[in-house]
Order: C-alpha cells, then structure tokens, then sequence
C-alpha cells in the first residue's frame, strides 16, 4: 500500500518521438474493394457466357429498380440518423393495393393517392422519429405489425385486382429498358441533389453526424428527419406502385423481402448506419453490385442459397471497410 | 362427384348423429395468402348453416400453425381440419391427435407418408397440375409448329411436398415429349417478386430465342415472367411467343388468357377444394362414411375451355 | 506532435503531488499514463523501485493505482453500488451484496453523501454528487497510488473540503496521491509538493509551502499574464435588449432576471452547478422544464424550442464542443456555414458560390486558415476548433444576440485573446453577448457586467471596477479571501 | 412518484405487460365457454420454449447497448446443424449446433469488440450469410428430422405444465439471471451499454465482455434452433424475419432498450412468457391471426413512448408552461 522508502519510487519519464504521422496519400479501404471485386469480377465475368452482353446488363438494371428505388430513399434516412426501417415491404404492399383499387379513378389520380399514402404512412414515422427521438427500430417494427395487420384486416387477405388496366403503360419499355430503370435514375439523381444541393438535404447530414449539437444549434432537426423519411415514403410508394403494375395483383404478402434488401443494397452504397455520411448513387452503385453478383452466380448456375451467402458476406466486407476508412486519422 | 379415391379405407368415426352441434378446430392458412382467405371465407359460409361450429386457429406463421393444432388437439373437437405449412412438423401433432382419439382431416397438401394411415385427407391432386402445365407447354409449342425449345421453371417453394407433388407431375409428361427441353428450374419461394427478378435474368441469360416456354407454378409467378419477357422484348403467345402456363388459376390469370399472353393454367382454386372439404365434413358427421382420402379433380384451363372455368377460377 | 515529451517526477510514500500546467498542457495525457489508458512510446515507470508496464487499467489496478478520470466516469445506469465495485479487480466475480453494502455506506458517509442510498440510481444524483461518488470509489479502493484528474471541478467548496479531507486520511495511510488541478489555492493548500508542467515538459518540482498563486502561474505560464483594461460602454439603444424574467429551471436555476442590453458584454460567473450554464441553456431552448419569460428586441422568444430561440436571433456556444457543437467529421467550411444554410440561397437550394464566399470571410473574421477549409474540423486543434464554433455565429444579421457558455475552454492564451477580441467586435457591433465562465481571468478580461451565481441563484452584480478576490467569495459563497 | 416509476421502465414494463397478459388470459374463459385447462398452460409455454432462448440471447446484447440481429440466422442454422448431425445421436447434433453458434457469435463479437463496428450492420450482414448457408446446406429444402424417439422427448409432458424444452429455455433463463444477478457480469453488461467510455476507464474489460457475450448469444440461438428442429421433427431452411420480430418485443416488453443500459435477464422472461401468453390468447380465444400482429403494435408503442426523451420533452414544455399539472412527487 505504499511506495517504499525515499528515493526513486514512483518515477514517471516519458518521450514521444517528435514528429507527426507524415499525412501522405493513404488508400481508402473501400475505393480498394472496389477496385479487388471488379478485378475479381472481370475474369470470372469474361469467362461467364452470355454475361457481358446488352440483354444481361439490361436485366440486371431491372432487376435492380424496385429495390433500388427504396434504398435510394433508405439512404436519406440512415444519412439522417435515423439507422433503418423495418417497414419498408408492409408499406409498399398497401401502397401497391391502394393503387390497383383506384385504378377505376384514372391513372393519374390513382397514382397521385398512392404516393400521398405512402408519404403519409412513412412521414407519420419519421415526425414520431424526429420530434419525440422514438427509436427507428422499435417504431418500425411496431409500424410494420400494425400496417400488416391492418392490412390483412381490412383487406381480408383478398387479392387486390385493378378495374382498368392503365396502369400498363409503367410496364412498358424504353429503348429496351423498363421504365422503372429510368425512375431510379431519377430518383437517385434527385436525391443525391437533395442531399448536396439543397438546406434539408444538408441538414440531414448534419443531424445525422450529431444531433445533439444540431439542436443546440437550432437546426430544426424534427422537420430535417420529417423531410427524409418523407421522401423515403416516396420511394417505397413508388416501388409499391411499380410491384403492383408488375403483378397485376395485389395480396397482403406482395412486399416480400424488400425491407433487408434495400438495407443490404444502402450499406453496400457505403452509407454509414450510424449516419451523417452516405450518398445516393453510391447506394445504386451497392444495389447494382449486388444485383451484378446475383446475376453472375445464377448464370453460372449457383444455387439460391450461394447467392444469397455471398450478398451477406459482400455487405459484411463493405460494413467493416467503411467503419475502418470513417475512423481512420482518429480514434 | 368427387374425383379418384385411393378406396384404401373409410373414414371411420363420425357418429352419424349430423354436423349440428359438432365442434371443429380449424387450423388453416391465415387470411394474409390470398388462397387461405378465399378458402376461409368459402369453408366457413358453406357450414354455417350446417351448425357446425368452427373454432378459427388459422396461422400463416408456420411454428404458430404447429402450436395451434397441439392446442386443437388438446381442445378434443370432434374434427381438426389443418391445412398445414410444414407438412413435416405436422408429423407429431397428428400422431398426438391420433392417440387422444381426434380425428384430423387433411386439407390441400397430401399428409407426410409416415402419417398418411392416421387422417383423412381432402387433397389437391398436385401431380396432376403438373402433368396439366407440362400439357399447356407441349401443347402450344407444338401449335407453334415447333419440333424443339427450351423451358424454363419457376417453382413455390422447393421444400413443400405441394412443390415436389407437382414437379414429379411435371417430369413426367415432359418426359413424353423429349424434343423439348427443362433448362432451368428456380426456386421462387412463392414470391411474385423474386419471380419476375430471376425471369428477367433468365431471359438475359438465354435470350429471347433461347427460351420458348415456361412455368410458373402459381398464376401470380407466372404472370411476372410474362412482363419480364415483354420488358426484355421477347413477344409472348401469338403464333411464335413464349408460350407461359401457370397454375392455382387466379382472376388475373384468366384474363391474361384472354388477352392472348398467358398460354394457359390449371385450377386448384380455393374455392372448389373449400366447397368440396365441406361437402367431405358434413358426409363424415351424417355418418357417410367419406372415402379416407378424397383427390379434387383439377382441371386444366386453356383458351379452349376458359368460359366454363373462369367463374371458379375468378373468385380470388 | 507528441503531446508530452519529456517528464519526470517522482511521489513519496503517503504525499500528496500535485500536477499543474496550463490547458493542454500535458496533465491528463501523463495520468492516463500512468493509470493503463494509454501506453508511452518511451520512458519508465517506476513504483516501489520497480519497473512497471501498464498495459491496461486491469495492470494498473494491480500494480495499485486508482483513478479518478477528468471526465466523470461513473455510469449513470448502474446503482451506486454497482458502480462501487465496477471494474475494480478485487470485486470478488460472485457478489457478495451484504458486505459490500456495508463497505458502500461507510464509503458513502465517509465522503458526505449520508443522503445517497447505495441502491439509488445514479442517474437520478446531481453531477456534483457523482462526482462525489467517483472520488469516493477510488479512494476506498485501498490502493497504493490514488490519481485525481481534475476531482473538484464540479464541486462546491464544502464538498471539496470533504474531498481534501478524505485525501489526506488516505496519504496518511502512506498512499502517494497524484492530484491535478486548475484551483491553484487548493492545490498549495492541499498539496506538498507540485510539478509544473509546459508544453508536455516538466518545468519544476518544487515544495508547495515555498510558493504563492503567483508564482505558481509564472511557472504554468512562463511569464505572469497580462489583465487588458476592462472597456466598459455604454448602452446604446435600449430597445434592443435582451430581458429574461424569472427564468427557472426546477432543481438548477431559481427566479433569474436579466436585462442585457446591446452593446455590452455579460459576464454571468460561478462555479459549475451554480446555475450560470443553465441560465444560457434555458435561455437556448435547451430545457424543456424551464419557466419565466424572455424578450428579445421586444418580441417573445419561444426559449423552451431550439428552433424558435435560433429563429428569434439568439445563437448559442454550448460548452461542450464535442457532444454539442461541431460535426467534427465535416469539413470546416461546412461547420462555419451549418446554421445559416437557409440564407445561403434561395427557396432552400444552397449556392456553391455563396457558401464559398460565406465561409471563407467567416474563415478570415474568426482567424482560420482559408487553406485548411477543406479539411475536417477534426483535424484543428482544439484552440482552432473552438474559434470556429464561435465564428459560426458571426457575422450574420438575423442574430442579435450571442450566448456563450465557458467560450474559451480547453483553448490557449493567444487563442482565448482571439476569441476575446471576435466577442468584442461582436458587442461593438450591436449584439447582445452574455457568457458564463467558471474562470476568474476570463470573467474580468471580459465581462463588462458582471453577474455572480451561486447555487442556481444571482449573489451579486457589477457594473464596476470590481476585485478578483470578491467575485471568488461570491461563486464559492464563501469569505472574501 | 410516476417520474420514480418511469426512472426504472426495466423493473416495471415487464411487470405490467405480463399482468396485462395474464389478466387477458385469465379472462379468456369468459369469451370461449371453457375453462383453462392444464394443457393451455402446457401450450404456452412450448410458445414461450419457442422463442425465449431467441429473445434471451437477443435481450443480452440489446443490455450492453448492442444488436445481434444474426440471432435468427444462428437459429436457423442451429436447427439444420442439429438435424443434419444429430440423427443418431441428438446429443451429438445439440452440440454441433451450439458449437457452430459459439463459433459465429465469437467472430461477431470479435469483429464488433475489436474494430468497434455498430453491431447493427455487421450482424444484419451475418444473418443474410447463415440464411444463404443454412439454404445451401439443404438446397433449400426442409430437412426431416427421423429420430422420432427425441421429438417425443423434447415436448413430453412433465408435471402437466412443463416439456424438456421448456424447461430447459427456463433453466437458461435462471442460468442468466443467476450469473447477472449474483456476479459481477450483471453491473459490467448495463455498464457498457450505459456508458462504454467510463467503463473502460473504470476498467472493466470491455472488449472481453463483449466478444463473450455475442458468443453466448449464438449458443443461446443455435439451442434453440436446434430444441425447435427437434420439436418439429424438421428443420427449416428460412424461417423468415418474424422469429426475430417477436424475439425483440419479448426483450422489449421485458424493459430492455435499444438504447443499451438497462434490463435483466427475469425481465426477459417476463417479456417472452408475456408474447407466448399472448399468442395463446388469441389462440384459444379464435381471433383472427392479425389481431396478435396489432397487439404487438400497440405494446410496442407504449414502449416506445415510454422510451422517448423528445416525447418526455414536450410533455415537460407543456408542463412548464400550464397546460398539464405537474407531477406529484
Ligand atoms: N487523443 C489525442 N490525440 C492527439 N492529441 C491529443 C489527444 N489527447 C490530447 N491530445 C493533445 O495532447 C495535449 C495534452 O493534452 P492533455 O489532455 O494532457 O492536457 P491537460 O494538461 O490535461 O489539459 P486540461 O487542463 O485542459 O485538462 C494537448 O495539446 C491535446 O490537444
Ligand atoms: N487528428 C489530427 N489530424 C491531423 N492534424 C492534427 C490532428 N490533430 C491535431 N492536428 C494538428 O496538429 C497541430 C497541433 O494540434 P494540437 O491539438 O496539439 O494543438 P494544441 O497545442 O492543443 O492547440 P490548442 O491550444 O489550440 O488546442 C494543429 O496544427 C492541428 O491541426
Ligand atoms: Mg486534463
Ligand atoms: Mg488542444
């Protein structure tokens, strides 16, 4: 219990070497990975027939659009700080009913209150999330039980058929490419200007970084976050609109698994899940490469189960290089 | 008019007193599949009027399925009518029933075969869809005038017995006409939209001239494929289309018959089963003695015979 | 840049060592040291005679050093109790409740915390009572080396007392005892002897009886610190006050008017604790329990909403730029921008040009290198972070009135001059500018009224010339020095 | 006293949501006619041996602040381990199944404890990936399970009330609330959920903790994967989203936060005997299958009303300014 006698006991002497870390060009992680899986990618892709052709790229531009235009609107939110929804598929499923039983009302009518349900049904979430600072998760979950439930309820588990058939023309293509391919280019190009382009957008970054001192700012942090999830709802109400075209019908399971699909396709964009950083078209960047891997494997005639294996470990690897490259210079 | 029993036995029970006052435990699909919604609703008004009383322990969750048939069992109704998602997990539960003495009629899928003595059954004939979907296909190819082609499968999910039943059906009249080719079978999970995903990559992958005819098990995964291939722009039906065939007929299905797209589809619609599993109760009670297990004629629908189907096949 | 470079010292058996310097100067990088939190790249530690290699708390505590961290490092999840025996080595795996009960009440009451139940929450404790029960842990770990890091910060003086008593019942046992501290009188009241630190460097050990505050400070600082004249103004347009009436906030602020013209820079002084924090948080919208009134150019301002206050032209400078202030991960020409961006274009799309523009001449007004304003705020020292959250609220004309609270902490002497002068330009400009401060020199460098607080209550004003040693009694409501 | 009330949701939403639970079960026969037999107790428990292994390896990380969403991933793969190993010898297939969970739960805490990743990302991650193995391992087909003597064995009855299998998904829970209870592990876990800076400067062993506790995580999970396979006689390859679902309510009821802090290991058990009690409510009472799904919802928004601070916030402006009395304390 003590330090001995006199002399020398408790003798602290310490040097540091003088000079700073030089600050050099240093790799970033993930622009590496990038660079390995398309390196990887190219020989398995040559060697891969009827790969590296128009109709298979357009296919995996297809097969990207419905996810991808949720992600795109998950990015705003995960940007914001709000990390994820788990309501995405229920809320794109009633969308997708709301517009085959409007149909009878005109397209555009029919369209206009399925984006507005949409909205309304995510922003009601997002103002809870924003204002009251609930927990995303826990609201969504709960969201998503009472959507389906709801749903189910008030549909009675009845397919959901349009009366008027209108709705086809969101089928059609354009120059061979469904018109879906184009409304997630727009979608991601409008919200990466939203985001670098416009106050909420910013703010979002900001309020996801650290909401505490964007309250102690004054930022209005509840509307920032409002805005985002907002704008998310547009996203899986257009996905939802574009479900039910795609099927024709609609029934209370038409959602599938969209919800960890578009979180897949965003943490793979590189969006950090604990927000403030994060960009749109990376997130279409992250749903095409996984719509690209996915493809590659059912060419070559893997089975479901590699797919889906190697989507999980594809978004592990990009989950640990984006925390390692964000705390890089510090901690 | 029911279609071919097994004749391998009688259900026995049944006291022959009638359905009134009888309790059943109804342990279905849950109303969030459309199928066990229209099944549902058509079981239940059709023994209403029979007094029967139906307890609902319906689930679409497959491990609340489980426990609401033990529950059923424990109840001791005087039937358990299941229609059970994991046909293996229901293995126990009606060797549970068995031993308290309940007896348990089968709905839809076929019984696991190490329980296929203990209960009735009023079953869908799934080898026979099959067998119908391989006809759609062999047929319109050889309308098209073809003496070769490849086809493409989309299947419900692989590890139902309904899937296997049926895949079997499908092998085997496939396997009459060998100049036609199965290249690929996915599993789909019964999801319309992962349907309409692997379709367009399929379409990518062999192109239009590389596929001239595909199955997709249920009407709403066939349907996907059609738009997928008409996204990719390959024509469909027609004199040279793709000729698609689908199955469980649903209304969106008959209409794309008649809108020339789809080639064609089989029934196993909810409602002639959930009419027919009435009709099979009410005989059981009134002391009838039903045949054990009882096949509900499917019946094949091609623009052919559309008008007499497409009231049955338009009710979900 | 190393943050320490070279220092030695060396503590007897049963003294108590103080460690002084300046801010950054070096003090809490050689504690964390010294206690296993980080590991020097050269040097030797010696106790008892023999090397020793901390590699982690867990050695630390093996070889008998207990810690009392700068930050407050209890967690409020846990009980008192629980925290008692968190991460302590010798908490035996099973617990032993009935003993350690016992053990945590004696504690308890040995410290003056007679009122604190070992099973009460901490959470539900006031700062100054966690800190208490810090303190409290480590002094009952039976340890051989105690360090406190800052232990009074957030104390009162009669629970400092308590404090001092309890450090020198454990140096009597023969524990050496490690104390650093920014309150000069207590460290030559408390301590034997004290090693200065400059620039991460030891300056001198010397016997605490052979040295006054003032040379205490030369040593610290190297030469004695200027005092600039104090420029008191006058008001100028009364209209464009801003007027608190009886602001409360239950358990921290008591009944707290203000009217504080334009023009003139208010100094609210006291210790943490004593209120003058919350008078700004309440003021900033950032206590929802708040009550009372305030105007601002005679309009309402809606002071339990953030946004409303920032829309009604207040800007607020939390004290804890970290947790409440900048976005370190971005850049520094986006944080000078982050609370105007509405005003940097039109119907909310932002202009490239005008937030270059903007954030530039922030850049220039608040002494930042334009070169750097690409770089993450991240990556400024801690002087130079702070000016540019002070500079965040300048120079922007929908903002009347400034509040600061500690508006130079952790910042060094030509830094803090820097921040004096913008907040002077800024009152000369026509702001209202209230701070509060827990530092002498800052409150009369700067404040040309002076509101001392004590206990979430006003103690006393000055408009005048007034005496360093009074304001003290004021904040410590204890006897003029 | 509501605001003392509200300082400890842990001890009191479990408490609350199970006497809700129980008062509604209790009521029961007042809908059906029959009285409560043995056997509804027997069948709720099998509902609570169903899921509460799942909500308690879950409810654990969500105490330290984390989130191990891979748990039904584990609890799928546990059961197809179990099934695949354990034909002959059950023992055997338990064992392969919770070494394979002690291996995936050690990784993640690895990766989470080491690089201090959020778990969130990396466990999401995780279960994609076991979802992908557990499919590949079977190609995606339900695997029988023809040891027909364990499947008996899991869910005979004893003493009417109780099977193996839930008895021991009790025993897990005693296991754990002894360990969290009686020794220091109990504090260290709230501490790192609460404050993970302080302990570590407190000196707790913060990454050790960690990695320990994902590892008992996936143990737990792939148990109950493997009691579930056994039980159903088959394992399946995806048992979907909803296990998980219902596991986070149960941890939630059980005054769990996401937050990380608060929460013990009775109160988890509270909060998974309360979802199966639930569950057998609408079971017995014949509602519809989505009435249960609404029930969560409105559970789980008193929860997350409870667990606001900006909801606490407003109420507090109203307050301050009038328009609610204050509270009584
Ligand atoms: N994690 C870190 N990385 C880099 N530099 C650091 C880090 N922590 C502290 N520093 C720097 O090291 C120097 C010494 O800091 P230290 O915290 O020891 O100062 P101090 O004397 O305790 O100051 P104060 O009185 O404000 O507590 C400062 O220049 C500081 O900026
Ligand atoms: N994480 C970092 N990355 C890059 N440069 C850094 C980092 N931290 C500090 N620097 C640079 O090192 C220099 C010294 O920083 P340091 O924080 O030690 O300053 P300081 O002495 O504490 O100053 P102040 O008193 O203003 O806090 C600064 O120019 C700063 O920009
Ligand atoms: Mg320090
Ligand atoms: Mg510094």
């Amino acid at each position: 219990m003590t330090t001995t006698d006199d002399e020398p006991r408790g003798q602290v002497a310490v040097a540091m070497p003088g000079a700073p870390a030089a600050r050099g060009w240093r790799p970033d992680p993930l622009g590496v990975l990038l660079l390995v899986v398309v390196v990887a990618l190219v020989p398995v892709a040559v060697t891969t027939d009827r790969f590296l052709t128009l109709d298979n790229a357009r296919a995996i531009l297809a097969a990207t659009a419905f996810v991808g235009i949720t992600a795109v609107g998950a990015t705003l939110v995960m940007i914001a700080g709000s990390a994820v929804s788990m309501a995405a598929s229920q809320t794109a499923t009633v969308v997708a009913m709301v517009f085959l039983s409007t149909q009878d009302l005109g397209l555009s009518v029919a369209l206009l209150l399925s984006l507005l349900c949409g909205i309304a049904i995510t922003a009601v979430q997002g103002v809870v999330i924003g204002y009251w600072e609930a927990n995303p998760i826990v609201l969504t979950i709960a969201a998503g039980f009472a959507i389906g439930g709801t749903a189910t309820w008030l549909s009675g588990g009845t397919t959901v058929y349009a009366e008027d058939d209108a709705y086809d023309v969101l089928n059609s293509t354009v120059l061979g490419l469904p018109v879906a391919v184009y409304v997630l280019l727009v979608v991601a190009l409008v919200a990466e200007w939203v985001l670098r382009r416009t106050t909420p957008g910013r703010q979002m970054f900001l309020v996801g970084e650290n909401r505490g001192a964007a309250r102690a700012a004054g930022l209005p942090v509840g509307r920032v976050i409002g805005v985002a999830w907002a704008f998310f709802g547009l996203c899986i109400a257009i996905t939802g609109v574009f479900l039910a075209s795609f099927n024709t019908s609609a029934t209370v399971s038409l959602g599938g698994t969209l919800t960890l699909d578009a979180i897949a396709a965003v943490l793979v964009g590189g969006t950090a899940i604990t927000g403030g950083r994060g960009s749109a078209l990376r997130t279409l960047g992250g749903a095409v490469l996984i719509s690209v891997i996915a493809n590659l494997l059912l060419i070559r005639g893997y089975s479901t189960g590699a797919q889906i294996l190697v989507k999980g470990v594809l978004v592990l690897v990009v989950v640990v290089l984006v925390h390692l490259r964000s705390t890089r210079g510090h901690r | 008019a029911c279609g071919g029993s097994d004749g391998s036995g009688k259900a026995s029970g049944g006291d022959g007193s009638g359905p009134e006052g009888k309790t059943i435990a109804f342990v279905g699909y849950g109303n969030e599949s459309p199928w066990g919604a229209a099944y549902n609703k058509t079981f239940t008004a059709a023994l209403k009027d029979s007094g029967v009383k139906i307890n609902d322990l319906t689930s679409m969750d497959a491990g609340t399925q489980i426990q609401n048939f033990n529950q059923a069992v424990s109840q001791k109704p005087d039937l358990i009518v299941a229609l059970v998602l994991d046909t293996q997990a229901a293995v126990v539960p009606i060797q549970k029933a068995k031993q308290a003495g309940v007896p348990v009629l089968l709905v839809d899928g076929r019984p696991d075969p190490s329980v296929e003595k203990d209960v009735m059954a009023v079953v869908s004939d799934n080898p026979k869809l099959g067998e119908y979907a391989a006809q759609n296909i062999i047929e319109g190819l050889k309308a098209q005038g073809r003496d070769s082609g490849n086809v493409i499968v989309l299947m419900g999910t692989k590890s139902m017995l309904v899937t296997q039943d049926r895949m079997e059906g499908f092998d085997k009249v496939m396997a009459t006409a060998p100049e036609y080719k199965v290249i690929e079978e996915q599993d789909t999970n019964w999801d319309p939209t992962l349907s309409g995903k692997v379709a367009q990559q399929l379409f990518a992958k062999h192109g239009c001239d590389g596929v001239q005819a595909a199955y997709g098990m249920a009407d709403y995964m066939a349907l996907p494929i059609v738009q997928a291939a008409k996204q990719a722009g390959c024509k469909v039906g027609g004199d040279d289309g793709l000729v698609v065939t689908g199955g469980n007929c649903f209304k969106a299905g008959i209409d794309s018959i008649r809108a020339g797209e789809l080639y064609g589809t089989a029934t196993e619609d909810p409602i002639t089963i959930a009419k027919q599993s009435a009709d099979y109760i009410e005989r059981y009670f009134s002391g009838k003695n039903p045949p054990q297990s009882e096949l509900v004629p499917e019946e094949r629908v091609t623009a052919a015979n559309l008008d007499e189907l497409a009231d049955q096949c338009s009710q979900a | 840049m190393p943050a320490v470079k070279e220092v030695s010292f060396t503590v007897g058996a049963g003294e108590i060592h103080a460690i002084c310097g300046h801010n950054g100067a070096g003090k809490s990088t050689v504690v964390k040291m010294l206690s296993g939190q980080l590991a020097p790249d050269a040097g030797r530690i010696l106790i008892d005679g023999s090397d020793v290699e901390l590699r982690s708390r867990q050695v630390a505590q093996q070889h008998g050093v207990a810690l009392v961290d700068q930050e407050l490092s209890v967690v409020p999840a846990l009980t008192v109790l629980e925290n008692m025996g968190l991460g302590d080595i010798r908490a035996p795996f099973v617990r032993r409740r009935k003993a350690a009960v016992e053990q945590c009440r004696r504690v308890l009451d040995e410290i003056g915390l007679e009122r604190v139940r070992p099973d009460q929450l901490v959470s539900s404790l006031s700062i100054g009572e966690r800190q208490l029960v810090e303190i409290a842990k480590a002094l009952s770990q039976q340890a051989r080396v105690v360090i406190l890091d800052e232990p009074t910060a957030t104390l009162s003086d009669v629970e400092s007392e308590r404090v001092f008593a309890a450090v020198r019942r454990v140096a009597a046992r023969g524990c050496s005892v490690l104390f650093v501290s920014h309150r000069l009188a207590e460290v030559l009241e408390l301590c034997d002897r004290v090693t200065v630190l400059r620039d991460g460097a030891t300056v001198t050990t010397s016997p605490t009886a052979d040295l006054t505050v003032d040379e205490l400070i030369v040593l610290m600082l190297g030469e004695a610190p200027r005092r600039l004249e104090a420029a008191r103004r006058a008001d100028p347009d009364r209209a464009h006050a801003l007027s608190i009436e009886g602001l409360s906030v239950p358990g921290r602020l008591a009944d707290f008017s203000l009217t504080a013209p334009a023009g003139r820079i208010y100094a609210l002084a006291g210790q943490l604790g004593s209120g003058a924090s919350d008078v700004l948080r309440a003021v900033a919208g950032l206590h929802s329990q708040a009550t009372g009134s305030v105007r601002l150019r005679d309009e309402d301002v809606p002071f339990r909403d953030a946004v409303g206050v920032g829309r009604a032209g207040i800007a607020f400078v939390s004290n804890d730029r970290k947790t409440e202030g900048l976005f370190l991960d971005k850049t520094i020409a986006t944080n000078l921008v982050a609370t105007r961006l509405p005003r940097l274009g039109r119907g909310g799309l932002l202009s490239p040009r005008r937030e270059r523009q903007e954030s530039r001449s922030l850049a220039s007004l608040a002494g930042l290198p334009a070169a750097r304003l690409g770089e993450p705020v991240l990556a400024l020292s801690g002087g130079n972070q702070q000016k540019a959250f002070v500079g965040r609220c300048l120079g922007r004309d929908d903002v009347f009135a400034l509040l600061l609270d500690e508006p130079t902490r952790g910042v060094d002497i030509g830094g803090r001059a820097a921040i004096h002068h913008l907040l002077r330009e800024a009152a000369d400009a026509g702001l209202v500018v209230v701070f509060a401060s827990t530092e002498l020199e800052e409150l009369l460098e700067l404040g040309d009224v002076i509101v001392t607080m004590h206990d979430g209550r006003v103690v006393g004003r000055y408009d005048d010339e007034v005496d360093g040693a009074v304001l003290m009694r004021d904040m410590t409501k204890g006897d003029a020095a | 006293m509501i605001r003392r009330v509200l300082a400890r949701p842990e001890r009191v939403t479990p408490l609350v949501a199970l006497a809700l639970v129980i008062v509604a079960f209790a009521a029961t026969p007042l809908r059906t006619g029959t009285p409560i037999a043995t056997f509804d107790i027997y069948n709720a428990l099998q509902g609570f041996a169903q899921i509460g292994l799942l909500a308690l390896a879950i409810g654990l990380t969500m105490i330290a602040g984390e989130f191990d969403l891979s748990v039904v991933g584990t609890y799928a793969l546990g059961g197809m381990v179990a099934v695949q190993a354990g034909q002959d010898s059950p023992l055997l297939g338990v064992l392969a199944a919770v070494g394979c969970g002690v291996a995936i739960g050690a990784v993640q805490g690895l990766l989470i404890a080491r690089l201090r990743i959020p778990s969130m990302p990396v466990t999401l991650a995780t279960y994609i990936a076991l979802l992908g193995l557990t499919y590949a391992m079977s190609g995606g087909l339900s695997v029988s399970y023809t040891n027909f003597d364990a499947t008996l064995w899991v869910d005979q009855t004893i003493g009417g009330y109780f099977s193996p299998r839930s008895l021991i998904t009790l025993a897990a829970f005693l296991l754990a609330a002894l360990l969290l209870v009686g020794t220091r592990l109990g504090p260290e876990l709230r501490a790192i959920g609460g404050d993970r800076r302080a302990s570590r400067v407190a000196g707790v062993r913060v990454e050790r903790t960690l990695v320990g506790l994902f590892t008992a995580s996936g143990a737990l999970a792939a148990l109950g994967g493997a009691l579930l396979a056994y039980s159903y006689a088959s394992a399946n390859p995806d048992p979907g989203l909803r296990p998980l679902l219902i596991a986070v309510v149960a941890a939630l009821l059980g005054g769990v936060s996401l937050a990380g802090g608060r929460g013990t290991p009775l109160g988890l058990l509270a909060g998974a005997l309360c979802v199966a009690l639930l569950a057998q409510v609408v079971a017995v009472s014949y509602l519809p299958d989505y009435t249960i799904q609404l029930f969560y919802a409105a559970l789980l928004a008193v929860i997350v009303a409870i667990d606001s601070p900006g909801l606490h916030r407003s109420v507090d402006r109203l307050r301050a300014r009038g328009v609610l009395r204050p509270w009584r304390t």
